[in-house]
């Protein structure tokens, strides 16, 4: 499947990349999958993917908030680290 | 007429008179109005600036549905949203919220309410410059901002 | 240097952007400004003016006293207040507060705590104009304004 | 003693003045005795006076809440109902 990861912040700022496309294999089927297939790509992605328990994703543009969270077929993901705005 | 917000991401500064009056001009239901801005503080002269990322898109529809629950939960009679991106020096305005309500409390609660809201939950990113040169990093989130949204009980 | 307020009884409207301009201009520590601005209510119509009357001296003398407390219990950097007197009409403006701060909550409290002291203990009084031309007669204290100032536990 | 009254909003209009310098026996020690002693002035101050319970005072420009205090010597007592501002 392929879809658009979106980084922000110093997410965006260690993988050297805002946006990319990228095709998923069919075993990734949760926020947690592919927080492990992000991790399994390069030491950056590994180093930052340790991270995991604070990193915050939306799937479409909506916050999700559960590790389990189904992709479906979201064409839009993007993580980044807690917000702070205002 | 329902309420509608009025939301903006931008670039540019805002006009705070020009905003209050594009909500109460020519109506004679507004008995309060509160606005709330934020500005970008020096740190004792130590940062050179703000830079704010945010997540086009996504930071305009979040703003918006929360506001939307604003207006439901206070009875406000109106409700503005101005946040700034990009690099921003000391002294400057970073955001804007205004509520407009016939009595005080629900205009102070309104605009309080989305405030803590903008804090931890709009897709906004701040990263330090410093005076000095060096890489300041990124603004860490802080636990009182995210205490300050548990009061409002959402 | 100590922070004063700025408190001003008058008959003319004000300038609010001009009125953050004074406590912000020059600085780089106010992260958070609140300002709170009352307008007169047309009372779906009914109301053709509200006539302030206010007690000169006191006037001044209690709401410059109780802006103090309010930079000292919230840690405010700046405080202003300007009420109105006279014949003021639906959709004016009759009262602003702002109070300036390091970070939002202060600045919230701040103006909250100074309105609610407004509303029911500096010396104003307002009566009603009917568009009707009946004599609307004097506005009754509100029991709810009292409860408000409660909560400050003064 | 001389002193001078302030009369504010209705009672300013019920009483006709919004200020007068009156000679106050020196039997009026408390805000409670200058009720009574306006009360016995004319039906119109009377009348206002059955509302002493709500009527608020300022002894030289100081709220004081209790009819007990005493006069002493105030230049300037001001009369009025609850306020309304803001």
């Amino acid at each position: 499947m392929s879809i658009k990861l979106i980084y922000f912040a110093w997410l965006r700022e260690r993988f050297g990349i805002g946006e990319e496309q990228v095709d998923l294999p069919d075993t990734i089927k949760t926020i947690s999958d592919l927080f492990d297939w992000l991790a399994s790509r390069s030491e950056e992605f590994e180093t930052v993917m340790e991270h995991r328990k604070i990193i915050q994703v939306a799937i479409d543009q909506e916050h999700v908030q559960d590790a389990d969270t189904l992709i479906g077929n979201a064409k839009e993901i993007a993580i980044f680290p807690p917000m702070t705005g205002g | 007429m329902p309420t509608k917000p009025d939301i903006r991401i931008q670039a540019e500064d805002f006009d705070i008179n020009a905003e209050i009056k594009k909500l109460t001009q020519g109506r004679t239901d507004v008995g309060a109005v509160v606005t709330f801005s934020g500005l970008c503080r020096g740190e004792g002269d130590t940062l050179s600036a703000l830079e704010l990322e945010h997540y086009p898109g996504m930071a305009e529809a979040e703003i918006n549905r929360i506001a939307g629950q604003a207006i439901e939960r206070f009875g406000l009679l109106g409700i503005s949203a101005i946040h700034r991106y990009g690099k921003i020096t000391p002294g400057e305005n970073i955001v804007l919220v205004i509520a407009t309500s016939p009595h005080r409390q629900a205009s102070f609660d309104g605009a309080n309410f989305l405030m803590d809201f903008l804090k931890t939950r709009a897709p906004f990113w701040k990263k330090n410059h410093m005076a000095s040169g060096d890489d300041g990093g990124w603004v860490d989130a802080k636990d009182a901002d995210d205490d300050a949204l548990g009061k409002w009980e959402i």
